[in-house]
């Protein structure tokens, strides 16, 4: 027989306080005594390192063959306590930990059920470890290469940081340029450092680095395999330019004489040409067609920029390609959209000229923007005089988006300093709360304040243009309650900037789909665990890095960057990686040949042996997930960690059918 | 036993690895409370699930046995957890050919992000085998037998 | 002078809300948006943010004093608007109720006593009948107001607007049974 | 051809008979039966909500009982009834204990309300239900150079019942260019007119139907449509006094959608109730 420890863990009060930790210990030394439990014991924190050093001790000193840990959830600490078996010279498998936390303590209320639950969930993890056999992890070679999607601060940031620890990134972006939304700001809040200036060199660095294969104007369509071992189809999407001729020299555009209203890089506010890179300081700098768009496409003639390209770098016949690339690790920082203010009508965005988003007034202010840094209203020429900046639209709120956008306050606060320093009008602040945390930001709040800014607490009712009188005729009236006196107040302003809400891409699901990860119901892709592993996802090898993962500023966008890749090379060092080595196998024996199973796999790892007529799973392949055992009528085909005499006896156990209904209690 | 008032269900859950287990966390971390009478067993994928687990949950006294796993489309393993929703109405058609409502047995699907929606699925469902009564099946002299202990007393007793 | 925070107001008035939609009224984190809307809010002792705040603060009597819930227009604008999901026209009513059965408001006020006119009508007839309405504002309005009202019946009457009969509905009796299953005192009569 | 169960409500009767005249006859041109409720009652208007809210239910459940059993969608030409209609069947639905209790209140009237009808108002029903092309093929006199402002109001939008514009709603503005009107756009057309507050809180109102009529005037506004009889009654009968306490001069017919929506089909003016109106819109009519 066996010989069982089983540790209650208090967890502080968190378990002990909802269960009787010390009655589930006494219970299964004496009532599962006939099962093989030869001690039962309990601890403040059995992950702590006196916890631990418990069980090492008692595998050592009572030759303990199985370990039970009642604690929190195995995706926690399972990993802490396997090691300690193991530490003790006990196959770490043999160790099973169920959750009496997530699953007892933090979700009943009442102490008797909950400790009488805990009882039958310890007794499952008794039964099914004693059926546990010793296993060894799989090891599986590290892929060198990583594939980081989306070029944003990010996407470089990750891309860079890999790159210079001398390994190779493909860094794929669907624009045709990298740089992302930071691109397209004017400034950076606290700092006010120029985006342009610190973003610039990071762009030519990664467009530039001998490490890194750019693939812009691309997407990625498919991903196949597993941490150390993907295989990803790239979409490279047709550019008409060939690149190795392109200069990059501008004539192209310049000669174009099909204009289109910029929706991306200027947010509407401004226009490119049909050939095109999206701002002045692109990387890559060659050009791409948009197709839908040109006039040669469109009706078959016009071909200026073929004409006028001196290095004949134009090509109509080329056509998307597909490439396939081998990485070891994936990066996704596939980074956010904002919110479409139209639907939020009472703030008037569409109706009402000089009512701009947030994305809009970065352009406005933008040196290279379609103003050339002048922050002017709809006509063109007229400064404002009043600027009202409206947070949280589309943000903290339950018609559209529950989460707080994160940014918006501190950019409101660039916007006023920005307006106020190249206009010197009056400026308002419509918040509910004003957010300021981290560095330097309570202290850009200060600066902001003492320069006359003025600050209404109140979240904006409507934005409209029906004056009441004089002072509000022609003027965008904001209607709002200043709460702080508790008054309704109508402000006759001449621009109001909707700070819009930070949203998941529009096909945030699908991506993530694709790359076998989930979202929350947000849409924001779910990290491994909210604080402790934030960059790392659920399937091991992918990693997130940025907006992605939830709204954030540059600074934290570029410490996730950092992280994502610092896991990586943590990956691609060890050069291999141990997987839990809970596959299927077929006892060849057993086999009937009926080949049920083959269908069944999604991996393809069930290949069928014609000569012998037995069918046979190939480890490498097998991702362990157990349909085909569960299938097989033969019961030919066993998995490891979850055979079916686990299950089962787990089931026995849960239903306390094992428990020896004689024995005193100790 | 028979006042539904006082009858606790016992239910067995199976839970997915990847999606329905991490609901289950997420209810824990969130601290959404439900229904204590459901014990869960944790598969790589809902379709591990073997029937035999479920008839094997009844035979022994669980009054329902709920099947848990990733969405649609959302599976870890691509697709497995249709075959795992076909498996689910066989084994109902199954039972009732054997006498047991179908309704003991349930099918939920729950993405890591739904703790709330696995909490309220687990206390809708014991309400509705509640309803349906003790299932005592495979009680008779042969039979294993009901060994549910909805207390601490019961169980120490 | 200084007050003490009790919740025993909040509670009663929540009771109160049974059957409306939306999130429970503690929610409210005060952003304005409800009384940066409401058209009647310059008319208004509080706010109707103010009044929430309040109510959760337990300061009952300034409620129950103030014209706010009385100057509700029921256009529910607030309660479209709310980043909460919470029915503050809801609430508005349910202060108008408990502060009928209280028998408790600021003197003065119409509101209270045109809805129990207005009601008994229905109860008594199971239809509106304007004239019968007038006695319960009337006589409070200016002297001005009261021309036009004149003013504005005259004409009505001359266009064939006004009715001149009070109208019933043919099953009075089984109405009457009816709405004394509902409210076993016979509803307001 | 199509068939509703129809509502009037108190107000049809005689305060806005030339709503309830109009509605039937611009149906009838477009070959839909309104079928009139058996002895309804008062759907409790605002006020009832004041004084008790299962009472004010009960009220609603009678009509819709009543309505149910003719098995037609029912449809109400006033904003307050048709909101009362929609959020008594929703509630009812959503709580079966108060749909019991109310239930049980029906027995008396023999009785019973199961939540199985669809709820429109009479504006919904033309623009949506009938749909402006179906309307626009049958228009013989369009009516072309008149500048109107559709007012929405409050209670047709609001609370919102389903996922629907509430804020910059469209379908009012369809209508009337579907008849050959020239719709404006103004900001205030789904701003309350303050037809509640009118009796209790007097100076309150008058200040709202000053921004609304300033609002449409300012805007061009040849005439303002309205689809619900308060609204139309405060807009028009307090011109007034509005001009009296704000010392404005605002004058602007008032009239109902289905009076405008029957003139462009050809139904004489006098059975469309025109004229019954206290600020005359024959000068503006005269124009067509």
């Amino acid at each position: 027989m066996e010989k069982i420890g089983v540790y209650v863990c208090h967890c502080g009060t968190n378990i002990a306080g909802m269960v009787d930790v010390q009655e589930v210990a006494e219970w299964a030394a004496s009532r599962l005594k006939v099962r093989g439990v030869v001690i039962g014991r309990e601890y403040k924190f059995m992950c702590s390192s006196l916890g631990q050093e418990l069980i090492e001790k008692d595998i050592k000193e009572l030759g303990l063959t199985r370990v039970v840990v009642a604690a929190c959830s195995p995706h926690l600490h399972e990993n802490t306590f396997r090691t300690a078996c193991k530490r003790a010279g006990l196959n770490p498998y043999l160790c099973e930990l169920v959750s009496i936390r997530e699953q007892v303590s933090w979700v009943h209320t009442d102490k008797d059920v909950a400790t009488a639950k805990a009882m039958a969930v310890v007794s499952g993890g008794v039964e099914r470890v004693i059926h546990q056999v010793p296993l060894e992890p799989m090891k599986v070679s590290i892929h060198p290469d990583t594939l980081v999607v989306g070029g944003g601060i990010a996407g470089i940031q990750a891309a860079l940081e890999i790159a210079d620890a001398g390994y190779k990134v493909y860094l794929v972006e669907r624009e045709p340029s990298i740089g992302g939304h930071m691109a397209q700001f004017d400034k950076t809040f606290p700092t006010l450092d120029c985006a342009a200036c610190i973003l610039t060199p990071k762009m030519v660095q990664a467009g530039t680095h001998p490490n890194i294969e750019l693939l812009t104007w691309s997407e990625v369509e498919k991903v196949d395999g597993y941490v150390g071992n993907f295989t990803a189809t790239i979409r490279k999407r047709a550019r008409y330019v060939k690149t190795d001729l392109c200069t990059g020299c501008g004539i192209c555009w310049e000669k174009c004489p099909k204009k289109v209203v910029d929706d991306v890089f200027e947010a509407g506010m401004g226009t490119r040409k049909a050939v095109y890179t999206p701002f002045a300081q692109a990387v890559p700098r060659y050009p791409v067609i948009d197709r839908p768009n040109c006039t040669y496409f469109l009706k078959g003639t016009c071909k200026a920029c073929e004409k006028f390209c001196p290095t004949a770098a134009i090509d109509f016949t080329q056509e998307d390609e597909l490439i396939t690339v081998e990485v070891g690790n994936i990066i996704l920082a596939i980074g956010y959209d904002t919110f479409d203010a139209h639907r939020i009508a009472q703030y008037g965005y569409g109706r009402l000229p000089n009512v701009i988003t947030s994305i809009e007034f970065e352009r406005l202010c933008n040196a290279s923007g379609p103003t050339n840094g002048e922050i002017l209203l709809k006509d063109g020429k007229t400064k404002p005089k009043a600027v009202g900046i409206v947070h949280c639209v589309g943000s903290r709120d339950k018609n559209y988006n529950e989460y707080c956008s994160a940014i918006c306050c501190m950019q409101g606060l660039k916007f006023a300093h920005l307006v106020h320093e190249r206009t010197g009008a009056e400026v308002y602040n419509f918040y509910i709360d004003m957010r300021t945390a981290f560095k330097g930001y309570e202290e850009f709040y200060q600066r902001v304040l003492e320069e006359g800014t003025h600050f209404i607490r109140g979240k904006v009712a409507e934005v409209n243009n029906a004056a009441r009188n004089k002072d509000e005729e022609g003027k965008l009236i904001v209607q709002v309650e200043d709460t702080l006196v508790g008054v309704q107040m109508r402000i006759p302003l001449d621009m109001v900037i909707l700070s819009v809400a930070l949203e998941p891409r529009h096909d945030a699901k699908e991506t993530a789909k694709r790359f076998g990860l989930s979202c929350s119901a947000d849409g924001w892709f779910i990290e491994k665990h909210p604080k402790l592993d934030p960059v790392a996802t659920m399937t091991e090898g992918i990693y997130i890095a940025g907006c992605v993962q939830g709204p954030k500023d540059i600074p934290a966008t570029v410490v996730q960057g950092a992280a994502a890749a610092a896991r990586a090379l943590g990956k691609i060092h060890a050069k291999e990686i141990a997987l839990e080595p809970f596959r299927a196998s077929v006892t060849e024996a057993q086999c009937s040949g009926c080949r049920i199973c083959n269908d069944l796999c999604p991996f393809n790892a069930i290949l069928f042996h014609e000569d012998k007529m037995v069918s046979e799973i190939n480890a490498a392949l097998c991702q362990g997930c157990g349909t085909c055992v569960a299938a097989c009528p033969a019961g030919a085909i066993s998995g490891t960690g979850f055979s079916n005499e686990q299950v089962l006896a787990q089931i026995e156990g849960l239903l306390l059918l094992n428990v020896d209904k004689n024995a005193v209690p100790v | 036993m028979n006042n539904n008032d006082t009858f606790e269900p016992v239910i067995i859950g199976f839970t997915c690895n990847w999606c329905s287990y991490r609901a289950a966390d997420l209810a824990g971390t969130s601290r959404t409370k439900y229904a204590p009478n459901v014990r869960l067993i944790r598969l790589m994928c809902s379709g591990r699930l073997d029937p035999t687990f479920v008839f094997k949950a009844l035979a022994n006294g669980a009054d329902g046995v709920m099947i848990t796993g990733c969405h649609p489309g959302e599976c870890h393993y691509i697709e497995q957890n249709y075959k795992a929703l076909r498996r689910f109405h066989l084994m109902r058609r199954t039972l009732q050919g054997l006498g047991v409502e179908p309704g003991r047995v349930k099918l939920v699907w729950a993405s890591a992000a739904e703790g709330a929606k696995f909490a309220r699925e687990v206390t809708s469902f014991v309400e509705e085998v509640r309803a349906l009564g003790p299932l005592n099946w495979g009680a008779g002299e042969n039979g294993p037998v009901t060994a549910y202990h909805s207390t601490r007393q019961e169980a120490l007793a | 002078m200084s007050e003490t925070y009790t919740f025993t107001f909040m509670k009663e008035v929540s009771s109160l809300l049974h059957a409306a939609d939306g999130n429970p009224f503690p929610m409210c984190v005060q952003c304005g948006t409800c009384s940066g809307t409401c058209p009647v809010a310059a008319y208004m002792d509080y706010t109707p943010r103010q009044i929430i705040a309040m109510v959760n603060a337990g300061l009952k009597e300034q409620v129950m004093e103030s014209n706010t819930f009385w100057y509700c227009a029921s256009c529910y604008h607030c309660t479209v608007r709310c980043p909460q999901n919470i029915s503050i026209t809801e609430l508005m009513y349910a202060l108008q109720r408990y502060s009928i059965w209280k028998n408790k408001h600021q003197e003065g006020l119409i509101g209270p006593a045109f809805a129990e006119a207005f009601a008994k009508t229905i109860v008594r007839t199971g239809r509106t009948f304007e004239p019968i309405l007038a006695p319960s504002y009337i006589f409070s309005f200016k002297l001005r107001e009261f021309f036009n009202e004149i003013q504005n019946a005259t004409e009505l009457m001359l266009k064939g607007r006004l009715p001149l009969l009070p109208p019933r509905i043919k099953r009075l009796e089984n109405f009457k049974r009816m709405v004394r299953r509902i409210i076993p005192m016979g509803g307001v009569e | 051809m199509k068939e509703y169960a129809y509502f009037p409500g108190c107000s049809l009767e005689k305060l806005a008979v030339s709503y309830h005249t109009s509605t039937l006859e611009t149906s009838k041109k477009l070959g839909v039966k309104l079928k009139e409720l058996d002895d309804w009652n008062c759907c409790g208007s605002t006020a009832y909500f004041h004084i008790d809210e299962l009472l004010a239910y009960t009220l609603t459940a009678r009509n819709l009982a009543i309505a149910e059993k003719t098995g037609l969608d029912v449809v109400a030409p006033c904003s307050a009834c048709f909101k009362n209609m929609f959020f008594t069947a929703v509630h009812m639905k959503k709580d079966p204990d108060l749909a019991e209790h109310i239930n049980f209140a029906l027995e008396e009237d023999d009785l019973n309300f199961s939540g199985n009808i669809r709820i429109r108002h009479v504006l919904e029903m033309f623009a949506q239900d009938i749909g402006a092309e179906e309307i626009k093929s049958k228009v013989t006199h369009p009516l072309e150079g008149i500048k109107v402002a559709p007012y929405y109001g409050c209670q047709i939008l609001r609370p919102r019942k389903d996922h629907e514009e509430t804020e910059n709603p469209h379908y009012f503005e369809e209508l009337l260019s579907a008849i050959g009107a020239n719709p404006i756009e103004y900001s205030l057309k789904t701003r309350c007119c303050g037809g509640s507050l009118i009796i209790s809180s007097r100076i309150a109102a008058l200040s709202m139907v000053r921004n609304l009529l300033e609002c449409a005037i300012n805007q061009g506004a040849d005439v303002i449509a309205t689809a619900c009889p308060m609204c139309q009654v405060n807009l028009e009968c307090y011109q007034q006094s509005v001009n009296q306490e704000f010392g404005t001069q605002l004058s602007i017919p008032i009239l109902y959608f289905t009076q405008l929506l029957g003139l462009a089909l050809g139904v004489p003016k006098k059975k469309l109730g025109i004229g019954k109106e206290l600020v005359s819109a024959s000068p503006v009519l005269a124009a067509l």
